[in-house]
């Protein structure tokens, strides 16, 4: 079943066009890879599925995106509850100028939770479940700021975890990261993907063929191509994908 | 270019060299004053008893009796009924300001709590005097309307500004992925003020509330027009009592300087000083303590 | 000398000069006013002179004389004991009588001294009690360091002290700015600035007029000085004279609300 | 679903406090404007208690005191910022110059007077009126420009630094330039209270002004827009509309700020743009 | 020849230790890249070869470092010079709020450069050294951050390369890049290898490999082991090295 669907998406950055006329659907309990060149409307994509977009002053935004059959872009919808649903790593690690504990408490606190023991619990299991635990279980409640930009990448990453979204957007998740902490990101997101819709934007293509189901090829802010993703990488139907893969591109 | 380079590292010694320059210029210029309102008003003590001076209303200079109690309560009164009122209302604005306020009415209220800064005192006072005391004066049924309310109101008015302001370039200096990480969450926009932004720009903010503190407290000639100027000590919030300032101001003038009664006064400024500079360091380590955790 | 510079109807008087370009003032607020207009008119007869003047007290003004670093300073009250020998000498130059006012709502139109002594202790604090109708009395008056509320003290009140219940403002205007909008407020204030805005009493049955500050008949008055450090001498002089001048006094010290200091009768 | 109710809450709070702010504006300016602007007419200038002496002697002052304290306040705001060791020293001059700022003006009035009046022996004059509002403004100069240069994130210092920029090429073309919009407000709230400060002129710049037309000599009695507001009210002198040039000077006054407040922010846009590049978005 | 040569380098953030008596020499004109977990201390090395680490409060420095035989922590060391020489780029980029044109010709302007063409000229080759000029030839005076954060980066490399330095530190630099500009970027280092002495931060073994002369592994901020890279990759001395590049670590 389709959790997101696409139609016609239109992003522009004042009268620059970021993104032409993008249609894409993406399954339930799957993971979808975006690859492409930099600056080729990836993370613009990625942020217009949970109206992050709409921070940006000056962006106009054209077509459909539809969650469950909802558009995100109708007047009616609940922003807050849409981005507490669609969950989102950022590209680059940002932490709050909080302690460790605080950032990952934050998310559910401000969604109710205020047990004490609750709290402790989930910081711990969503730490565990970033792999940093060991590494700040000593540091728990220093600050945050102090971390290494891997450890800040994986912080981020905890704390999406604790407010358990239905679906996540992932921004190079692991571009920060280590080898180790790269698996046991992709280790997570397999596992994640039996109860999440996940959505990753990543450079390194042997990422994108380990964890992903299907993958999208973006170039210049146009969908090139979407397919099952050992054909896209094995067979891919355009020229430009092929081009792209095999790194003779440009 | 090896001209060039001697230059440019001549140029940054020098402008170091200024800037410390300026930094001690600035330490003495405070020293300097310090040292000249302590040493005016400790001379006070050479006729006055130090117990007499902060435990005793009583101001009668004529007759040797000087207690300044009176003065120093309604002086932490109407700053602590400014703050109260003026630091939440200016808090807010700024937050407003920073995060809320479509474009128009940014470009509205911004250049507007400019000018209020720009208003003088003698014009609040005036304002304060033929409008709130009125006001006060009818609806408290009190026989004048002078006091701690009436100038507490006059002051958070005064220090809008500064709160407004100050405030507002802290929140705006925060990076924008703070905003965004919340925001991403499903926080809401308050939660996302409150917890993170907030926080985040306390070091900012603190510094408002206490610049705006230390402008109530050192406000003179507007609190000297509603406040009442009685040396009574304060009993209620619409009764004519004295701060400080008001004291000094009224009789700083006219009285001769090195005179026991005009060294009191600078003990008195002193004395705000010193008021001034705990109740800062009460703000810091309260407002650290409640919302960094 | 100021031969070219003085105007020709003026009679110049002959042992003064003008040397220096520029002369200052400071002290009293009361008599600040009138020693304006003065100033004002002085300038105007000996263009290239500056007369620079400030307020700030009566004790700002015999502190910075007595320093030097004012030519003139203006006092409400007689030199005091600290800088009686520093050498400053008094020019007497108007009188400064003072006024009970009180607000429009209050029925007394005159106020005896007994009256006027116990509401100001605040033994009296209905105007029932000295025949008015019955509502609080609001005493609006002057800072301890008031040259105007010393001489209350000393005249009406026999030297006994106002009541801590007495409210306070720093300036004239803004005294009768609150005396005219409190009800059943009373307060004193020079009688320079009397508005129609409040209302003024008679004083033991007599109205202030000139004429009754003169032969003695209204008590409520102050001199006026203008001190100087040593004898007065050349522009400073010449100022003081101007002052004093009979043209002078007759045009506007009582156009402003002061009696002319000739007027006085020892 | 408390979350959304708290939210909606506190929008309506925050709205309602930014109204009550602009509405506490309009009132003021309604006040003033509408009593003061009927008589502002030329002769309110240039008649004989006309106030163009005082309009120019209020820019002058300011502008002198500006000069006075501007480098200075940068200065040390900026060694605060950028040069000072964290230490026991540091933080307590940080903590005097806030104290400082609480000092009643008339307590710098006085200081003032006998500095620059008795013990220099200038008397009342332009000059030593700015150097005592210099004084005044110094503390607060201090604080924002330490708080506006430490706002400036981490990273742009870095990325200079690691260049080889020396630190004062790195604060002229990075740090001061980010920190701009925070200086301008502390300008702004610096000049706002040297234009309306009444209390320290009365004792150092006197209240009266050169009879000679926008006289620029520093040592000219400087009596401002505001001390004759002061005087008018306080004093109102028989014979004299004390009440229209009270009215009128204070409409002045504000429409005064008002230029003032232009004057600063097109030339510090400008500023920025030269500064950052041309940095449209 | 030795360019640098760290000796016994100790570093402490305020009393936690990050990195533990290090001892290292990196050759003239080589490439060393520094691989290991994240968090293990590679950042705060780097840091500390351009005294970037004097920036933050409570560090301690023991040891030394020597470059061109220079202690570079003497107390007469000129920390401007050095850091002309010795040129970084950053983990998460930072360009500055200006243009793009602004942000390349920041460096030769600091350093002296005014003749417009002269500026225009470094601008361009530095742009297109670091793969971006294409993309960014329309648009160099509009603000810097608006561009990716791949394009960022490599900002920031432009930025770089037009100071030349002599040695070039890059903390992962191409962590955010897809992989057609970070083969650019890795083509740059080889040819840069000829003039400069280069020292990468890699969480891509397959990038050490790639780029590097010699690769040094750090663990919990003690440098466990050194060596020519495909020594390092394939016959490692030590187990803990062993057990990290097979994945097997953690
Ligand atoms: N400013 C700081 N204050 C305190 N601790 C710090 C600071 N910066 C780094 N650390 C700590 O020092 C250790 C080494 O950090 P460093 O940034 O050098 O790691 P790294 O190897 O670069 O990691 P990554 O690959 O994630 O960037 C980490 O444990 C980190 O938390
Ligand atoms: N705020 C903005 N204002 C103007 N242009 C923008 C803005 N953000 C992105 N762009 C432009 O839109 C295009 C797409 O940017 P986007 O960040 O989506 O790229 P990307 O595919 O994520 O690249 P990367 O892999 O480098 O992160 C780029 O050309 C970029 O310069
Ligand atoms: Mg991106
Ligand atoms: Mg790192
Ligand atoms: O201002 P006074 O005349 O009352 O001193």
């Amino acid at each position: 079943m389709d959790k997101i669907v696409v139609s016609n998406l239109d992003l522009f950055y004042g009268d620059q066009q970021a993104l032409k006329t993008i249609s894409l659907a993406m399954a339930e309990k799957s993971v979808t890879a975006l690859i492409g060149p930099s600056g080729c409307g990836k993370s613009t994509f990625l942020r217009s599925l949970n109206r992050m977009q709409d921070l940006i002053p000056n962006v106009k935004i054209l077509g459909q995106v539809r969650i469950d059959g909802q558009d995100i872009y109708a007047d009616d919808t609940d922003v807050v509850l849409l981005r507490k649903r669609v969950g989102m790593v950022f590209q680059n690690p940002n932490p709050f100028p909080k302690s460790v504990f605080e950032n990952v408490a934050y998310g559910p606190r401000i969604h109710g939770e205020a047990d004490k023991k609750r709290l402790n619990e989930i910081v711990e299991t969503s730490l565990h479940g970033a792999a940093l635990w060991n590494e700040v279980k000593d540091r728990l409640h220093k600050s945050a700021l102090g971390l290494s930009g891997g450890q800040q990448q994986r912080l981020c990453i905890a704390r999406l975890l604790a407010v358990e979204p239905e679906i996540l957007l992932m921004d190079e998740p692991t571009s920060a990261l280590d080898p180790i902490s790269t698996m046991k990101i992709e280790e997570l997101i397999a596992e994640l993907k039996n109860k999440y819709t996940i959505i990753i934007v990543t450079h390194n293509m042997y990422q994108a063929s380990r964890v992903s189901d299907r993958t999208a090829f973006f170039l210049n802010g146009e969908l090139i191509e979407e397919d099952v993703t050992s054909n896209l990488f094995t067979r891919p139907a355009m020229k430009k994908t092929e081009d792209y893969i095999s790194g003779r591109f440009g | 270019m090896h001209h060039r380079k001697a230059w440019v590292y001549f140029n940054d010694r020098l402008s170091r060299y200024l800037f410390i320059s300026s930094a001690v210029l600035v330490s003495l210029i405070i020293l300097c004053i310090i040292w000249f309102v302590g040493m005016q008003g400790f001379s006070t003590f050479r006729q006055v008893s130090v117990i007499d001076f902060f435990t005793s209303s009583k101001w009668s200079p004529d007759s040797g009796q000087f207690g300044a109690l009176t003065f120093i309560a309604g002086s932490i009164g109407t700053t602590l009924m400014a703050i109260v009122i003026g630091g939440p209302l200016g808090l807010a604005g700024a937050v407003f300001l920073a995060e809320i306020a479509p474009p128009w009415m940014r470009a509205i209220m911004r250049p507007a709590t400019d000018l209020f800064a720009g208003i003088p005192s003698v014009v609040y006072g005036y304002v304060g005097l033929t409008v709130i005391v009125g006001f006060i004066r009818k609806s408290t049924n009190s026989s004048t309307g002078y006091g701690v309310l009436a100038a507490g109101i006059v002051l958070a008015i005064m220090i809008l500004p500064t709160v407004i302001s100050l405030s507002e370039d802290a929140l705006r200096s925060l990076p924008g992925t703070y905003n965004e990480a919340s925001l991403a969450l499903g926080a809401t926009r308050w939660q996302t003020i409150h917890r993170v932004l907030v926080p985040a720009a306390l070091p900012g903010i603190l510094t408002a509330i206490i610049l705006a503190m230390a402008r109530a407290i050192g406000e003179t000639m507007a609190v000297q027009m509603v406040i009442g100027n009685s040396p009574r000590l304060l009993s209620s919030l619409v009764s004519p009592t004295s701060t400080l300032t008001s004291n000094i101001v009224m009789e700083m003038g006219n009285t001769p300087f090195g005179s026991t009664w005009n060294n009191a006064l600078f003990l008195m400024s002193f004395i705000l000083l010193i008021i001034a500079l705990v109740l800062i360091i009460l703000v810091r380590t309260a407002v650290r303590k409640g919302a960094v955790r | 000398g100021c031969g070219q510079t003085a105007a020709p109807t003026t009679p110049t008087p002959s042992a003064t000069t003008i040397d220096k370009k520029t002369i200052s003032a400071a002290g009293s607020t009361a008599l600040q006013p009138l020693v304006k207009i003065a100033a004002d008119d002085f300038m105007a007869k000996n263009p290239g002179v500056q007369v620079n003047l400030s307020g700030g007290g009566s004790f700002t003004g015999l502190n910075n004389v007595a320093s030097g670093s004012v030519d003139i300073g203006n006092s409400d009250v007689f030199v005091t004991d600290e800088l009686k020998d520093k050498g400053l000498v008094d020019h007497q130059v108007a009188v400064a009588p003072f006024l009970i006012i009180v607000n429009k709502d209050v029925t007394l139109d005159n106020i005896t001294k007994a009256q006027l002594s116990d509401i100001f202790t605040g033994k009296i604090t209905n105007w029932k009690d000295v025949g008015g109708k019955d509502a609080k009395i609001s005493i609006i008056g002057r800072a301890k360091s008031s040259g105007s509320r010393a001489t209350i003290v000393k005249i009406v009140m026999d030297g006994k002290d106002f009541t801590d219940a007495a409210a306070a403002q720093d300036s004239t205007g803004n005294l009768i700015t609150g005396v005219a909008q409190t009800p059943g407020s009373i307060g004193y204030i020079d009688a320079a600035y009397l508005k129609d805005t409040v209302k003024a009493l008679k004083y033991n049955g007599v109205a202030f007029s000139a004429d009754t500050v003169g032969n003695g008949q209204y008590p409520i008055y102050a001199l006026e000085h203008m001190y100087t450090k040593g004898a007065a001498t050349g522009t400073v002089k010449a100022l003081l004279d101007y002052i004093t001048s009979p043209e002078f006094q007759d045009k506007n010290v009582e156009k402003s609300g002061f009696v002319a200091i000739n007027k006085l009768k020892k | 679903m408390k979350a959304r109710h708290t939210d909606r809450f506190a929008s309506i709070m925050l709205w309602l406090g930014a109204l009550v702010i602009v509405g506490l504006l309009v009132a003021f300016l309604a006040l003033i404007l509408v009593r003061g602007l009927p008589y502002l007419n030329p002769d309110f200038f240039n008649g004989p208690d006309g106030v163009r002496g005082q309009l120019f002697n209020s820019f002058y002052l300011l502008a002198l005191s500006l000069a006075f304290s501007l480098p200075v306040g940068l200065g040390a705001g900026i060694y605060l910022a950028e040069y000072a060791p964290k230490n026991k020293l540091t933080d307590l001059i940080r903590l005097s110059t806030e104290s400082l700022a609480t000092v009643p003006s008339i307590v710098f009035g006085l200081f003032g007077m006998i500095i620059f009046v008795n013990k220099l022996g200038l008397g009342f004059t332009i000059l030593g009126g700015s150097a005592t509002l210099a004084l005044l403004n110094l503390p607060i100069l201090v604080r924002v420009t330490e708080e506006s240069l430490r706002a400036v994130p981490r990273s742009y210092r870095e990325a200079s630094l690691a260049l080889g920029a020396t630190m004062w090429q790195t604060l002229r073309k990075v740090i001061l330039p980010t920190a701009l919009p925070g200086l301008i407000t502390g300008i702004t709230l610096v000049a706002g209270r040297a234009l309306g400060e009444t209390a320290i002129l009365i004792f150092t710049a006197g209240m009266n002004v050169s009879r000679i037309p926008f006289d620029v000599n520093p040592l000219a009695a400087g009596e401002t827009l505001a001390v004759h507001l002061f005087a008018a009210k306080s004093n109102p002198l028989p014979g004299t509309n004390a009440d229209q040039i009270a009215d009128g000077t204070a409409a002045l006054l504000i429409i005064m700020v008002i230029v003032f407040n232009l004057f600063l922010t097109i030339p510090s846009r400008w500023l920025q743009y030269r500064l950052l590049g041309k940095n449209r978005e």
